[in-house]
């Protein structure tokens, strides 16, 4: 039950990028088309869920035990999430070129996404690495959820912004506001629209 | 509304505005000076003209065989003298030729036509023999799109017709043309439906008509009366109730397949018109050469349902039946899937059911869809003319396919009914000209793709 | 080309042959007629199904509340147009579309805001919601709803009143004050903000005990439940304007429905759905145990009597009448309605037992307004045609 | 996953370092800190290495390079989807290498260096309309009502103007132009702002009357006449329409004009751009583009609103 609330509350409560603003480089940049808006939201599932439990582990049984979680942990995310992207880039590059293609310059950009650093420093926060707080599976467990739960939220963003953009596509709207300042507009209110859920949880 | 009947999902009733003409006995229409027998009659290949300018022809007489299998003959449709054979616009726009004629007054038959079979020979003749009497008499759809009515008879094999459906729906407002001719002919009328089903074999022949037509349907219903396999159907006043595919939905339940045709499904439709016309070729030997014509709209002055002989131009219509100061548009056909006309020099079709003078002004600009779902809910193909609207709009022609552009059968439902006025329908149409247009460049881009040469012109 | 150029004398003379003819002829693709009705006519529609409400709204609260709702009209009308001469475009204040904008808006304040906040809300409602899109027609949320979220979050206090306004008729006022309608955080005496439920947790309490909720929110007027039933149906009640009475709304609804302007499954999807999922999910009850309507001790009435109260109080009818059904932000497929009807009552039953704001329905719509081409998408009817033949 | 096994053992060797006591000094962290970042960064570096020799792709490093060079406007005027598709192709298959109208020659000169092929610096090429049939010089047939798009128009009885061969006037190739060189003038016609026409090509493509072709800017001569009717049918429908009079083709010594179906056609093989045909050409219609555009530039500087007259006669 708690981790369906864990996992719940990080897609709807507070969504990472509706209701924290983390991560909007790629929101906004890839939610053009939905299949690339698809795309990218799996790639940052997988790095979510990745980053939370590898910066997780090393928290938890480097950092902390050597008590370097208070100043290094930030500087710790940066280098393991940067190479991870790196070699998840390597690999769609590898194994699905229409994605990497389609992805664009985006994907490198997840490296400097803070919704990723985002999800590791709010484990962080949470205590899930904590010894004191929550048990080595447990804590583990959590990061995990948690970490997935933010790419499924960040993927449902995705989603819904990708299919009123892919909508108004050649609409006239005004011209000084084609591209991203449209899809500012659209952001803000569907972060109007998330404020629904807050409190919730 | 008539609860209860057959009919289709979606459509909608627009207001009718038959009561002009409805009351109209058929009446012979005008001889103008010259004809133009328009060698475009449908869509399918142009015909072939035999004759030359100066030859000398009489009515009934072969004047241009098909040009192709989906082409029907022509024949003269008075005596007289052709005079030319030269361009001539037409009522879908096309560029074709026609061939002019000078009628000599004496309208007479040429040899061997107009000769009364007798009903023995006709009950004898084999199902091959009467679709090749309906191709010699150059038979086509009369209900609008010409299409030959022998090609329909001969479907191909393993393809087996069970149900000939003879349309009398005529659910385009003003057009009674064959509403008078359920009235006055209904016995040439069932005699061709049974012709048809001989011709094609099939098991049952059903004469639908709409519901607000229910002096027609009473006097068709005595006719087929005691007749075995023979029917006679009041369907919902709906439109388009008419509509091939609508119709076979709402009587037979049977869906035309996406992309296919009525034989698809064992089913044959013609309108009531062609039913005569078969009577006519087969009991009478007389070629078409003639049609009823619904003569109508507010802009003219005496409304009527003409019969009127192949190549008569529109203006010699509108001047026999008055032009009143004030019309703006001239409608070949019904106003909800008619073509407008800029000239009143083109002729009457073989498939043209009505000559309108509307004075309908243009409607006011067209704004954004809001949504209102009106078109969504009656489109009688199940499409979402909104979406494809908007993709009109946006010039996103290459997105309609996926939206199922092709399917749209541009009956208007969604057009006329539309609060932002928005101009579906021709956006659609556009939308379907342009998927047409790239697919052939995508196949010549194909085939320049294979040759070793590559893309880029060097 | 040149080889139809051999007939002289064949060509077609201008069309002057007979008398009455245009100069030129008129042409158009199919089809040459069109309906009468207009975008326009369709507003002004809303607008007049709206005007019981608002005569409601009045009544109840004064005349105070048809000052907000005329400002609030106005505003949307005066916005509309600034920002259509700015962005040079066609004025189209006359469609009606920003009077329905602005009414809306008030419908869903507070009788006894300021003055300024429904200028805000409009302004920001017609150009933020409306305008930037490209006008009526091409916006993805409902404007009322974005400048009325827009406002909840700029002016909390102005929105969640500590004091609701008395009402002409003191009845159930006290009493719901702070339960069906939760006061804002901090008030005096008033618990805190994201402790506190929405109805059903102001009857929670009543619960276990199998008390009537009606007779609890009429017990400190010494009124019986059916009189305060028939307050919560004709809108003595606090609340904001536009919600207060559901006579005035329903009335509003048969107009739209005889008009088909709405259609029936959408509302119908939502407040079912909406009071479907009260009854079905858990909440805590005070002693922190999970329980609900739905556990086996409840009697039938108290359990239609809590719906009820869900269905009367707060704005789930107005929603449902005039908000979810708004033509542009809802689907048009008859499926997609169903479910986005559905997807909107649950939403509101979320918000309302379990959400940080008293009431669920401006944001539950707004949510399923960013899922709605989504919805779309995915009930696209099957095309004619493409079903397999039945045998 | 080595990496991160030798920081374990780094790790389980001093682990009793800072656990013991009640807590690390400055220096420790400090170091300890260094340590950790160190070993972590060899570590990753190690990974990305082998992923990248595992993961490795190989890939022509002269698209890079010619993808650097093209402007990356995707507008697709090489006929190509984008820039990189136009690239990849260049290097695969070969090709001309000035298709890309935005990129112009500049571009088309860094390519042929890439490619080591030949360029022979063509100048700039645009778009230029084949017809000057205002609203006044031919007219209409019909009243049209329906989408304001040449192409829907010409949907309907071939568009509402009489001439078959003329441009329609709404607008459809100037709301296809990516780079806003196309105007809807109020006489009626097409008309481009060459310097701003990036030759991409979409209106030649997109006009249903194909009234548009890519013309170098050499070529000054033109005609701007694209009806192949008889001279008859012509002037029925039109005023400033090629009759097929042939005074071009004989005013002309180079015989770089010739009337061909009706319509005058220049050779530029040929052409001077001598202008004796536009003298004299009764209808107007064989114009010197360089007058013409000088013309078009003085009114525009004395910013009267006049109507264009005949720029031939300059």
């Amino acid at each position: 039950m708690d981790y369906l609330r864990l996992f719940f509350g990080v897609i709807f409560v507070t969504n990472f990028v509706l209701a924290q603003f983390l991560g909007l480089c790629p929101f906004l940049g890839v939610s053009r088309k939905q299949s690339s808006a698809m795309g990218m939201g799996v790639a940052v599932i997988f790095v979510m869920t990745l980053a939370s439990v590898v910066c997780h582990l090393l928290l938890r049984h480097v950092l902390t035990p050597l008590g370097l979680e208070g100043f290094l942990q930030v500087s710790v995310f940066i280098l393991v999430i940067a190479a991870l992207v790196q070699f998840v880039e390597m690999v769609i590059k590898k194994s699905s070129p229409g994605l990497y293609m389609a992805l664009g310059i985006y994907l490198p950009l997840i490296t400097t996404n803070c919704a990723v650093l985002g999800v590791a420093a709010l484990n962080s926060a949470n205590g899930f690495a904590d010894p004191k707080q929550f048990g080595a599976i447990d804590g583990l467990l959590r990061a995990t959820v948690q970490g997935a739960g933010g790419g499924v939220g960040f993927m449902l963003g995705m989603y819904l912004m990708s299919s009123i953009r892919e909508d108004m596509e050649g609409a006239p709207y005004p011209p000084s506001l084609k591209g991203f300042p449209i899809a500012f507009v659209i952001t803000a209110s569907m972060a109007l629209a998330f404020l629904g859920f807050s409190g919730m949880l | 509304m008539s609860f209860g009947l057959p009919t289709f999902p979606g459509g909608f009733h627009p207001p009718d505005r038959k009561a002009p003409s409805a009351g109209c006995a058929i009446a012979p229409g005008p001889m103008p000076e010259r004809l133009a027998v328009s060698l475009a009659q449908g869509l399918g290949a142009p015909s072939r003209p035999v004759v030359a300018a100066g030859d000398r022809v009489l009515r009934g007489q072969l004047i241009a065989e098909p040009g192709g299998f989906v082409s029907a003959a022509l024949h003269a449709p008075t005596s007289g003298q052709v005079q030319a054979i030269g361009e001539c616009p037409h009522p879908a726009g096309l560029r074709a030729n026609a061939i002019y004629l000078v009628p000599d007054g004496a309208d007479q038959w040429a040899p061997g036509t107009n000769v009364p079979a007798s009903e023995d020979a006709v009950a004898a003749s084999k199902p091959k023999e009467i679709v090749e009497k309906v191709r010699a008499a150059g038979l086509v759809g009369m209900g609008g799109a010409a299409f030959p009515t022998h090609v329909k008879l001969s479907p191909p094999a393993g393809k087996a017709i069970d149900t000939v459906i003879v349309n009398g729906c005529e659910c385009e407002p003003y057009l009674t043309a064959d509403h008078r001719l359920m009235l006055e002919r209904p016995a040439d009328i069932v005699k061709g439906l049974r012709l048809l089903v001989r011709a094609v074999g099939a098991a049952r022949g059903i004469i639908a008509v709409e519901a607000n037509k229910p002096d027609a349907h009473e006097r068709l219903l005595r006719e087929v009366r005691g007749i075995e396999g023979l029917a006679c159907r009041m369907v919902a006043v709906k439109y388009p109730q008419g509509a091939e595919k609508q119709l076979i939905k709402a009587l037979l339940d049977r869906e035309v397949p996406s992309g296919g045709l009525p034989m698809d499904i064992g089913a044959l439709v013609q309108n009531v018109g062609t039913a005569v016309a078969v009577t006519e070729a087969l009991y009478f030997n007389r070629p078409l050469t003639e049609r009823v014509v619904t003569v109508s709209g507010e802009g003219l002055e005496r409304p009527a349902n003409l019969l009127c002989r192949i190549g008569v131009p529109y203006k010699a219509l509108l001047a026999a039946q008055g032009v009143r100061p004030g019309a703006r548009r001239l409608v070949s056909g019904g106003p909800m899937m008619g073509l407008a006309q800029w000239t009143a020099d083109v002729p009457v079709l073989k498939g043209t059911s009505g000559v309108l003078v509307l004075s309908t002004p243009p409607p006011p600009d067209w704004s954004a869809c809001i949504n209102c779902g009106k078109c969504v809910e009656s489109c009688p193909t199940y499409l979402m003319p909104n979406r494809l609207s908007k993709l009109g709009e946006f010039r996103r022609f290459e997105d309609m396919a996926a939206h199922h552009a092709l399917d749209c059968i541009e009956c208007g439902v969604c057009t006329w009914q539309c609060p932002a006025k928005r101009p579906i329908v021709h956006w659609i149409r556009q939308g379907k000209n342009e998927l047409r247009l790239a697919k052939l460049k995508a196949e010549a881009a194909k085939k320049k793709a294979e040759t070793p040469e590559g893309v880029l012109p060097q | 080309m040149s080889e139809s150029a051999g007939t002289p004398g064949l060509k077609s003379a201008p069309p002057t042959a007979a008398s009455g003819f245009p100069d030129q002829w008129l042409v158009s693709s199919s089809p040459h007629e069109r309906s009468t009705e207009s975008v326009a006519q369709i507003m002004w529609t809303v607008v007049l199904a709206l005007l019981p409400t608002c005569v409601a709204g009045v009544v109840v609260f004064g005349w105070y509340a048809g000052v907000l709702i005329v400002i609030s009209a106005a505003a949307a009308v005066a916005a509309e147009a600034a920002v259509q001469k700015v962005l040079h475009r066609p004025v189209t204040i006359g469609d009606g579309s920003a009077v329905v904008t602005g009414v809306l808006l008030a419908c869903c304040l507070p009788p006894n805001c300021s003055w300024y906040v429904p200028v805000v809300g409009s302004f920001v409602a017609i150009f933020i919601g409306k305008q930037l899109f490209g006008g009526l027609g091409r916006n993805y949320f409902n404007p009322a709803l974005i400048g009325r979220a827009f406002l909840q979050f700029a002016f909390p206090s102005q929105i969640s009143m500590p004091q609701w306004p008395i009402v002409t008729r003191a009845s159930v006022f006290e009493s719901v004050t702070g339960s069906i309608f939760k006061v804002a955080a901090g008030s005096p005496g008033g618990p805190d903000a994201t402790s506190l439920a929405t109805p059903l947790a102001q009857i929670k309490p009543a619960l276990p005990a199998a008390v009537s909720p009606l007779a609890a929110l009429g017990e400190p007027l010494n009124q019986d439940k059916l009189d305060t039933l028939r307050d919560l149906f004709l809108g003595n009640i606090p609340g904001s304007i536009g919600e207060v009475s559901k006579l005035a709304i329903l009335l509003g609804g048969l107009i739209l429905l005889l008009n088909r302007y709405i259609n029936w499954r959408l509302p119908l999807a939502y407040v079912g759905m909406a009071l479907l999922a009260v009854l079905l999910l858990p909440v805590k009850d005070s002693s922190g145990h999970w329980t609900g309507l739905y556990a086996a001790e409840r009697h039938w009435d108290i359990i239609g009597e809590t719906l009820s109260v869900h269905l009367l109080s707060g704005g789930l009818l107005l929603g449902a009448v005039f908000m979810i059904t708004d033509m542009v932000t809802s689907p048009t497929t008859s499926k997609g309605q169903v479910i986005y009807g559905i997807a909107g009552g649950i939403l509101v039953a979320l918000i309302r037992l379990y959400g940080g704001y008293p009431e669920g329905v401006c944001y539950s719509i707004l949510l399923v307004n960013a899922a709605r081409l989504i919805v779309e998408k995915y009930t696209v009817p099957r095309v004619f045609g493409t079903r397999t033949r039945k045998s | 996953m080595t990496g991160f096994a030798l920081l374990q053992a780094v790790l389980a060797a001093s682990a009793e370092a800072p656990a013991g006591g009640s807590g690390p000094g400055p220096g420790a962290v400090i170091g300890w800190g260094a340590g950790v970042l160190g070993v972590l960064g060899a570590a990753l570096g190690l990974l990305l290495y082998v992923a990248s020799r595992a993961f490795a792709i190989k890939t022509d490093p002269k698209v890079d390079e010619i993808l650097a060079a093209l402007p990356g406007a995707n507008c697709g005027g090489c006929g190509l989807a984008g820039c990189a598709a136009y690239a990849e192709t260049l290097v695969k298959s070969g090709g001309a290498v000035n298709l890309c109208g935005p990129g112009g020659t500049a571009a088309a000169a860094k390519i042929a260096a890439i490619l080591g092929v030949a360029f022979d610096s063509a100048d700039r090429r645009v778009s230029v309309l084949a017809c000057r049939g205002t609203a006044q010089f031919a007219p209409a047939k019909y009243e049209y009502s329906g989408v304001r798009d040449c192409r829907a128009a010409a949907l309907v009885h071939d568009g509402p103007k009489a001439c078959r061969w003329g441009c329609l006037g709404l607008g459809t190739c100037a709301a296809a132009c990516p780079f806003g060189a196309i105007s809807m003038g109020a006489d009626g016609l097409a008309h481009v702002a060459e310097e701003l026409c990036m030759a991409c090509s979409k209106c030649v493509t997109v006009c249903p009357r194909s009234l548009f072709r890519l013309a170098s800017e050499k070529q000054t001569v033109r005609v701007a006449c694209a009806s192949h009717d008889p001279g008859k049918e012509t002037n029925r429908v039109c005023k400033v329409g090629c009759i097929a009079c042939r005074r071009c083709e004989k005013s002309c010594k180079f015989e770089a004009i010739k009337v061909v179906e009706n319509l005058a056609a220049i050779d530029y093989g040929k052409c001077k751009n001598c202008g004796a045909c536009v003298k004299v050409c009764p209808r107007g219609i064989i114009v010197n583009w360089r007058a013409a555009r000088k013309a078009r530039k003085a009114r525009a500087a004395d910013s009267s609103p006049a109507q264009e007259p005949a720029e031939a006669a300059s």
